[in-house]
């Protein structure tokens, strides 16, 4: 089980999947409507490391982030 | 150290206690940013989130950056709310020569307004409103966009 | 208006007289330059000559340049000595957005540097030296001398 | 008569000379050794107004300023 959380102005409760790769959390949250529309625009970190590919392995209890638009300042 | 204050900063005590911190440390230059909240669009303050550990993070790739240089960089940033004409953000680079300080207090603002995990509000009535418009996709963004040619 | 002070500046009273200033103005962005004399070479402090008029059209020309963006321009520096460790050039600019600002400082500080008419010396066991090998030559120099090609 | 300063480190009393054109000050000066090093390093202002060029015709009570090598900050 992984835990993916909605970080800044996505208001969505924390989700918990089955996956063993990024590839999988991500064929499963293009499947919510409400979510799929902020995917185009949100970085993605797993425990707290940006990433920039989806060939990242996952294993139980891992936390994925998602990142929408920053505006700091 | 990245520093967070919930509500507006107190900009001169930041300011003063950072100068202190580097009297004796030999820096030829000492720049400071500050971010005030501007009076726009009927809003009557900023709001913030901040995600820390990714802040952390993403500030210590800049501290590590101008230690390089034998330069130091160090910020504040409010959480929550932030009033019309009060500052939200703090921002300084001390470095041995002027050059190296412009040049750096530049790129680490920009890769802040672009990077940091931070997200603004337009607060109006009291509501908060994303200020998507204004914000950037971090880089890297849209990894989990399966289906792109339709975004 | 360019402020002069005998001696080395109170830079926590200029950045908060400043800070104060702007603060119902607007501005979205507040940089300060603060140059700070370093221990080198075994001086003692770093002493200064002005001369105020030219500086003074030299600094009015920048501040018509920053009225055009909308900004403000202001800056503090010491006459005679200033020892280690302390402050002799403060430089600040406000502006409504921050690509501005950080564009504005540089090119502020830099033409500063180039054409600002102000002297240093080295002060070693209170003897004033002239710091002929860090200095410039401004925009325009070497107007007078005629037989050029044995300078 | 125009009067000649000398800016900064270049530790000398004004001058005073007839000249009707900075070419003239320029000859007058260029005779002086201790001046003379210093010309090709020194900016130049007229009633301090810097000027960039010798063909200015200068008129009685003029005041030429002669300036070395700046560095504030």
């Amino acid at each position: 089980m992984v835990k993916v959380e909605f970080l800044g102005p996505i208001a969505r409760s924390p989700l918990y999947l089955e996956a063993k790769n990024l590839k999988e959390v991500a064929q499963e949250l293009n499947k919510d409507p409400q979510i799929k529309k902020w995917l185009s625009e949100c970085a993605v970190a797993v425990n707290d490391e940006i990433v920039k590919s989806l060939d990242v392995e996952l294993k139980e209890g891992d936390r994925i982030s998602l990142l929408p638009p920053v505006c700091g300042g | 150290m990245v520093e967070l204050y919930p509500g507006e900063l107190e900009v001169e005590k930041i300011f003063n206690r950072w100068l202190k911190w580097g009297e004796d440390k030999n820096y030829g230059a000492y720049i400071t940013f500050v971010g005030i909240v501007r009076a726009e669009d009927g809003i009557e303050a900023l709001s913030f989130d901040v995600y820390e550990p990714i802040l952390k993070k993403w500030f210590k790739e800049w501290e590590d950056r101008a230690k390089k240089e034998r330069c130091v960089i160090k910020m504040a940033h409010s959480k929550g709310n932030v009033p019309i004409h009060t500052s939200s953000y703090v921002a300084a680079v001390f470095c041995p020569h002027r050059k190296k300080a412009l040049e750096l207090i530049e790129k680490f603002v920009e890769d802040f307004k672009a990077n940091a995990p931070i997200w603004k509000y337009d607060v109006k009535n009291g509501e908060r409103i994303y200020a998507k418009e204004r914000s950037q996709p971090i880089e890297g963004s849209g990894l989990l966009a399966l289906d792109k040619t339709s975004q």
